[in-house]
């Protein structure tokens, strides 16, 4: 059977098997959980060896008609990009949920519906970054707001109501719009032989459109994953569902479904549109930058330590974009590291602020102080994690964030100088927690705090070694990455810059 | 004469019936005019099975009865209950629907 | 062991220990600083055996590069994971091991009474292998790793004692104004890579014979904003202050000998690019001049002892850069002050640091006076590391620094005498502030608080201090004895060249010593032989105020950067709350009052929704109707 | 090509008017008995209709399905409920009227204007060919082979209708009903012993089958209580007084 299909199918076997346990053996629906995202976890690594990196078409294909009278397959199939993202999605699963044992405690529902919404998620996951078809992507992308939507308004913390709405209503929003465009390029290959919704054909159709027809379909395409990425100014709903939703779904939400957004630019935006992408560019690049600057600033003045994450994803998410926008193989490959690296480190992040706010029951970083010393493990934990998400060089984000940089530098350098002082901002929003939450006096009501337990040492554990081993030795991930990012420039008619070697000498 | 004219009446009847609909209050004289515009539809159903010669539209028609009836039979049903508990048969007392 | 791998043990070793440390966690307690500076012992070995090989190979195959892996490979930026080893780098490793593992030796004393003493030398162990990384790096990318690792150790170390919170501070100001000058870093690999089309040292030093000079002065001065926030060089030098804040082995091994010097080593390392660019190196020249004066108007009116030493330590590095700054008639001499000056200084930081010992921890110099008496060997190093960094001949600082102010002069020129004198001028300074240390702490009458038995401190402090201050007496002539470091080095600076000389060698020297011996007589008369006050005097002169608050740099940063940061961050809060997220919101209150509006005409009445209905059949089949017209 | 005979037509322009007077009469009067006889009247000229058109099975299922069950139906929930006497047509809820009137002229209008503008394109057909078998038979075939899965849910949702309307109807319930004993004790615990006897029985008059006239109180006055409330309501209740009769002759007859 195909791989991606066994994949996207053991979640869902998962489900069936967790909604056969009683509710009441919460433990047993826990293990449940856990072994069957380990096991999708173990069937990606196999996939990811499986993978042939010098074939830049897509592998492990499966298409079976769905919606034959108009032209709708089950596709499936990957190439280096969205064999990277799947990796990413189906590894933070089982971590997530290890690192958020107790999260479904405190739940509107039970601890069944919980796992049994994150399994039908991972399915999802798998499914919206194989699609090959693009009715089929659709249909998940917007499938996927339905678990997260119960996910955060059930089981989240706070004013988990309101935020599900925001976050499921800014969703729509920019789904309704990709709709349109994805009509749209149904009707117009319907013109150019024969409707059909298979990705390899549609990127065909450029040629044969209007740039307004283009301009128009392209923006469709980009708000909707602008929202999902988030980029400025359309942000806001993310600080609101982050902070509302448990650490888990935080990480899910952050990791793997925000890189939806980041995924679709290049495999849709990009591959359907070139022309516009490359009318549009000067724009990206610019909201990108503001990102970067804003999301930092924000995060800078946040008193919220979820909230404090969720901008600095923001800002991550602009380097993403305008890696993505230079339309460099180093910026192209470095948003695709990117894409993966900010998944671990915003996982870490985000996990061990989840246990901090479960131990001290508040996330507002006022509230704690002085944890490196009642609880050194968790401090290291968030300590190596922020690290990772300044971009220490030697940790993972560093490689990614680096090739962005460099990768823009050299067709935009005015946006790349400006980004570039992001990084001294980074500094600022990790250190400042840092310093008020981990250092400092013990404060009161915070000594006697346990540290990380055996079951959380070893969830965190496998993040930090990612984190770690990748900073030093990504060509694992970037010898995928770099054939796929080379061909989708390739299709685009882009080639890097040259160096302007001995210019005038 | 012209098979038409079925038409014209079975407009006419469907919009009295529509009328009907919206100026009565009695919940009964309310079914009854919808009553009256789902005959005006067999009626059309009837005329357009005879202009094109084949029985499909009386088979609708025939449908449409049996419908008629089951919704006779429930909105009757359910006209009894509220006539119990409020003793009026007048749509506009049940107005609850607002709340 | 071959050559090749043992390049990588020096870092590995270190960072294995760093590593068992911080993982081992408590267990480690016993025996970590055992294994930590064995590891950093094991590390110079190889270091040493490293230079045997080394000198056993002809001067122009001594350095070699080896590649571990592929780092970074994408289209064409390709980064391997390489290691450099040549003249200059060695001299690097010997001084971060040696210099290194004799800290580690002190502080195994130093900290024995502090229970995290583990975490200390796991930090120290992480700076060594980052340092090491950072010199043995064969390309900008990896030496910018080195650069941020040693960046991070620093944090680590400066905010040790993190509970307070001033020291927090401390360690987060370090690392943000290092970021700043890692920010310069990024931007030179940048435009490197964008115009060179390589970021590796070789490749550059290539490109660079070809390249433009607008190229290359861009990098040339980024690199400059790189150096300078590593080595606390105007306009980033206010950070090394604070530093103060970390164990004292810390500020002598981080804040002295090794890190703060990696500017030196950058721009050193970076030869090529600034020989090429004559505006760059002229800049290096000015933050160089600039900040050498400035340390050493600093370091005259503070009473901490280390804010002294590390004002002092600015003021020093200042003469690097300067000397770095003066092409390659001056390279090797930022090269042979960094080695001096990482002796007599660490020597003289450990000696405060064991002073600080005898004193509980006391700092004030004020609170010092008449401790030759106590701490005999104490004196007699710190005296040796004084006599060295004032320059007093045959001291390795008097080769060292003589050597900068005669290149500085023979620079030609207005720019030359400029540099020169401001050079005469920083040593003159720099004797009488560091005479003042030396008379308030040692040879003055004591005034002590209450309840002070100062002590000679134990064998394992005394040790590395002694050994440090027998490098600072022989280092300057080990180095100058037929230009031995000079030809050291000429593989990588290229021919040292003979310049004209604007002043005859003896005649810079002896205007050096009368500068020296004029400072020096200015700091006894005032402090030896006048009574100096236990507290710091209050009217005091505009210049005495102006300095003890660092010529205003934290209030010029606090006013240009930090405030309005703040204010931009609130700004931006706001603006993220009521105008990004208010039209949001607004856009759902507007639905919200919509519907409350629209609501109304829900009457309840059924007959009402059917009149509606009725009202959508006339619209519709009116659309058909004009449709179908 | 369909050929309309002319008795059609002429039956067509009889019935039609009728059926269009009759229908709006449907709304005019006031009372729903009449209301519903209207429908019916118009209903049975559709099945008029329908035979007409070749649709003779639907034409007899009008007759006994609508006619006879429906309208039935109609007439039975009528007595049921309907018996406050008729309704007020003066219209409640404001503005309604007017909006509805002008509603359906327009829709009216264009509907019209629409089927006059609207054109298949090709002749009528008839039914000839389609009945040559018998309409039923046509049908028939129809219903039990391409329709026959309608028909069966069509089916089951008559079933489902009647059991709904069997729920709906039904009524629980929530107390006990009182027994005569426990009625008693009621009325006696009543603030007056005038109802302990019961009600009172309809006057009895000798000249009128009684039961919608009201027995008099000792003091002469009518007792409403003696009669049906419905017959109250509906204002079918007789005074009294006419029945009364004149000053008693109490002189007997001299020629007995």
């Amino acid at each position: 059977m195909n791989a991606l299909s066994t994949m996207m199918l053991l979640p869902i076997l998962g489900t069936l098997l967790l909604a056969v346990i009683p509710s009441d053996q919460v433990l047993r629906i826990k293990q449940a959980a856990l072994a069957t995202t380990l096991l999708v976890a173990i069937s990606g690594v196999l996939t990811w060896f499986n993978f042939n990196a010098a074939d830049t078409s897509f592998q492990f294909v499966q298409s079976v008609a769905w919606i034959p009278s108009f032209g709708i397959n089950y596709a499936v199939g990957v190439d280096g990009l969205s064999l990277v993202l799947i990796l990413m999605s189906v590894l933070l699963a089982p971590i997530v949920v290890l690192a958020g044992w107790k999260e479904s405690e405190g739940g509107r529902w039970s601890a069944k519906v919980f796992y049994m919404l994150i399994l039908v998620l991972e399915t999802m996951m798998i499914g919206v970054f194989a699609a090959t078809d693009v009715f089929l992507f659709y249909v998940i992308f917007e499938a996927m707001l339905i678990p997260v939507y119960f996910l955060i308004g059930g089981y989240g913390t706070g004013d988990r109501a309101a935020a599900a709405v925001k976050f499921l209503l800014y969703s729509l929003f920019g789904g309704l719009l990709m709709l349109a465009s994805i009509i749209g390029l149904y009707v117009i290959s319907g013109a150019n032989g024969g409707h059909t919704f298979d990705i390899n054909k549609l990127s065909e159709l450029h040629n044969y459109m209007s740039p307004t027809t283009q301009n128009l379909l392209f923006l469709g395409f980009f708000i909707a994953f602008a929202i999902k990425a988030p980029l400025w100014p359309l942000h806001t709903w993310l600080p609101d569902a982050a902070s509302s939703a448990t650490p888990g779904t935080s990480v899910l939400l952050l990791g793997v479904l925000d890189k939806v957004g980041t995924f679709g630019m290049i495999r849709f935006c990009l591959t359907l549109f070139p022309d516009a992408s490359k009318t549009f560019t000067p724009i990206i690049i610019t909201l990108a930058v503001i990102s970067i600057i804003y999301g930092a600033f924000l995060a800078i003045g946040a008193t919220d330590i979820k909230r404090l994450i969720a901008y600095t994803s923001i800002s991550h998410f602009g380097f993403i974009t305008m890696g993505i926008f230079a339309m460099t193989t180093q910026g192209h490959s470095g948003a695709t590291l990117y894409m993966f690296n900010h998944g671990f480190s915003t996982a870490a992040l985000f996990i061990v602020a989840g246990w901090m706010a479960a131990r001290r029951g508040s996330s507002t970083i006022a509230d704690f102080g002085g944890l490196q010393r009642v609880t050194p493990v968790m401090a290291w934990s968030f300590f190596i994690a922020g690290m990772s998400s300044l971009a220490l060089p030697g940790l993972s984000s560093f490689v990614s964030e680096f090739l962005v940089l460099v990768g823009t530098f050299t067709r935009y350098p005015v946006a790349a100088v400006i980004a570039t002082f992001g990084i001294v901002l980074a500094a600022l929003y990790i250190l400042i927690p840092v310093q008020k939450a981990l250092h400092g006096p013990t404060t009161p009501g915070n000594e006697n705090l346990p540290d990380l337990n055996l079951r959380e040492k070893i969830a965190i554990a496998p993040v930090m070694a990612i984190i770690i081993v990748l900073g030093f030795y990504p060509s694992p991930l970037l010898n995928v990455i770099n054939p796929a990012s080379a061909h989708v420039l390739e299709v685009q008619g882009f080639t890097d810059p040259t160096p302007a070697e001995g210019a005038d000498k | 004469m012209n098979p038409y004219n079925y038409l014209y009446l079975a407009a006419l009847l469907f919009t009295i019936g529509a009328v009907g609909v919206v100026v009565r209050r009695n919940a009964i004289v309310v079914f009854m005019c919808v009553e009256l515009m789902l005959n005006a539809a067999n009626l059309t159903l009837v005329t357009f099975s005879r202009i094109n010669g084949t029985l499909d539209g009386q088979v609708v028609a025939f449908f449409t009865m049996v419908v008629a009836a089951c919704e006779v039979v429930v909105g009757l049903a359910i006209i009894v209950t509220i006539y119990r508990s409020r003793r009026s048969a007048s749509v506009d007392d049940a107005s609850l629907l607002k709340r | 062991m071959t050559t090749s791998t043992s390049l990588a043990y020096l870092i590995a070793l270190p960072l294995a220990g760093a590593v068992i440390l911080l993982l081992a966690g408590r267990k480690a307690d016993k025996w970590g600083h055992l294994l930590a500076t064995a590891l950093s012992a094991s590390s110079f070995g190889v270091g040493i055996y490293q230079l045997t090989q080394m000198l056993a190979r002809e001067p122009e195959e001594r350095a070699f590069s080896q590649k571990l892996f592929s780092w970074i490979s994408v289209g064409t930026f390709n980064v391997d994971a390489g290691l450099l080893l040549d003249q200059l780098s060695i001299c690097f490793v010997l001084l971060i091991t040696g210099v290194g593992t004799l800290i580690h030796i002190y502080s195994i004393s130093y900290m024995s009474h502090d229970p995290d003493r583990r975490r200390f030398f796991a930090y120290l162990n992480l700076f060594i292998a980052a340092m090491l990384l950072l010199v043995l790096g064969d390309s900008y990318l990896n030496l910018y790793v080195g650069w941020e690792g040693v960046g991070l150790a620093s944090y680590l170390l400066i905010g040790f004692w993190n509970q307070k919170p001033a020291y927090a501070t401390a360690s987060k100001k370090a690392f943000v104004m290092n970021r700043i000058g890692d920010m310069g870093l990024s931007f030179a690999i940048m435009i490197a890579f964008a115009t060179l089309g390589t970021v590796s040292f070789s490749g550059v030093k290539e490109a660079s014979e070809t390249a433009s000079t607008a190229a290359l002065t861009g990098i040339g001065i980024m690199l400059l904003v790189a150096a300078a926030g590593k080595s606390a060089q105007f306009p980033l030098q206010a950070w090394l202050g604070d530093a103060m804040a970390g164990p004292t082995p810390v500020s002598a091994l981080i804040h002295a000998a090794t890190m703060v010097t990696a500017g030196v080593y950058l721009i050193t390392r970076s030869n090529f690019i600034f020989d090429a660019a004559p505006t760059a190196q002229l800049l290096v020249v000015i933050v160089g001049a600039i900040t050498l004066t400035f340390g050493a108007l600093v370091g005259t009116a503070k009473d901490d002892i280390k804010k002294a030493l590390a004002a002092s330590t600015m003021s020093q590095i200042g003469y690097m850069i300067l000397a770095a700054g003066l092409g390659p008639a001056g390279y090797a001499f930022a090269i042979m002050h960094l080695l001096t000056h990482g002796f007599f200084k660490a020597g003289m930081f450990l000696g405060a640091g064991s002073v600080m010992h005898g004193m509980n921890d006391q700092v004030n110099m004020r609170r010092y006076g008449a401790l030759r008496k106590f701490m005999p060997i104490t004196f007699a190093t710190f005296g040796l590391g004084y006599l060295a960094i004032i320059g007093v001949p045959p001291f390795a600082g008097f080769y060292s620094k003589d050597a900068i102010i005669e290149t500085a002069f023979n620079a030609g020129g207005l720019k030359g005498i400029l540099l020169g004198s401001t050079a005469l001028l920083g040593a003159a300074i720099t004797a009488f502030y560091m005479t003042r240390v030396m008379v308030l702490t040692f040879t003055s009458p004591e005034r002590w608080e209450e309840d002070q038995h100062p002590h000679e401190s134990p064998f394992l402090m005394w040790l590395p201090m002694a050994v440090l201050a027998v490098g600072s007496v022989t280092t300057g002539y080990l180095f100058t004895r037929g230009d031995g470091l000079v030809h050291w080095l000429e593989p990588v600076f290229g021919e040292h060249g003979e310049h004209e000389e604007f002043l005859p060698a003896i005649v810079v020297s002896g205007m050096a010593i009368t500068a020296v011996i004029i400072g020096v007589a200015i700091a006894l008369i005032k402090y030896q032989f006048s009574d100096v006050d236990a507290e710091a005097p209050e009217n005091v002169t505009e210049f005495t105020r102006i300095a003890r608050r660092d010529l205003f740099q934290d209030s010029f940063n606090e006013s240009i950067f930090m405030r309005p940061g703040q204010v931009l961050t609130r700004f931006f809060v706001k603006v993220d709350d009521s105008v990004v997220d208010g039209t949001v919101r607004l856009v759902g209150r507007t639905a919200l009052s919509a519907g409350s509006e629209l609501r109304k005409t829900q009457t309840g009445f059924a007959r009402s929704y059917a009149a509606l209905i009725l009202i959508g059949a006339v619209v519709l089949i009116a659309a058909i109707w004009v449709v179908t017209q | 090509m369909l050929e309309i005979q002319t008795p059609e037509t002429i039956m067509f322009w009889v019935l039609a008017p009728l059926s269009v007077i009759a229908a709006l009469g449907m709304l005019l009067v006031k009372k729903a008995v009449h209301s519903a006889l209207l429908l019916a009247w118009v209903m049975i000229s559709l099945a008029i209709f329908y035979i007409a058109q070749d649709a003779l099975f639907l034409g007899i299922v009008q007759i006994v399905v609508y006619t006879g069950a429906v309208m039935m139906l109609f007439l039975f929930i009528l007595m049921l409920v309907g018996v406050d006497a008729s309704d007020s047509l003066t219209e409640t809820i404001s503005g309604l009227r007017p909006i509805a009137i002008t509603a359906a002229v327009g829709f009216g209008g264009l509907f019209v204007s629409l089927i006059g503008r609207a054109s298949l394109g090709r002749d009528a057909v008839g039914l000839t060919e389609a009945n040559a078998n018998g309409n039923v038979e046509g049908l028939a075939a129809k219903l039990f082979s391409t329709y026959v899965f309608p028909f069966e849910v069509v089916s089951a949702l008559l079933i489902t209708a009647a059991l709904g309307a069997m729920v709906l109807a039904h009524h629980q319930r929530s107390v006990a009903r009182p027994t005569q004993r426990e009625q008693s004790i009621a009325r006696f615990r009543t603030g007056s012993l005038a109802g302990v006897a019961g009600l009172p029985s309809p006057g009895v008059y000798a000249r009128h089958n009684a039961v919608d006239v009201p027995a008099l109180l000792p003091d002469g006055s009518a007792a409403p209580t003696s009669i049906s409330a419905t017959l109250k309501a509906r204002g079918d209740m007789l005074e009294s007084r006419s029945f009364e009769l004149g000053e008693v002759d109490n002189t007997v007859a001299e020629e007995k």
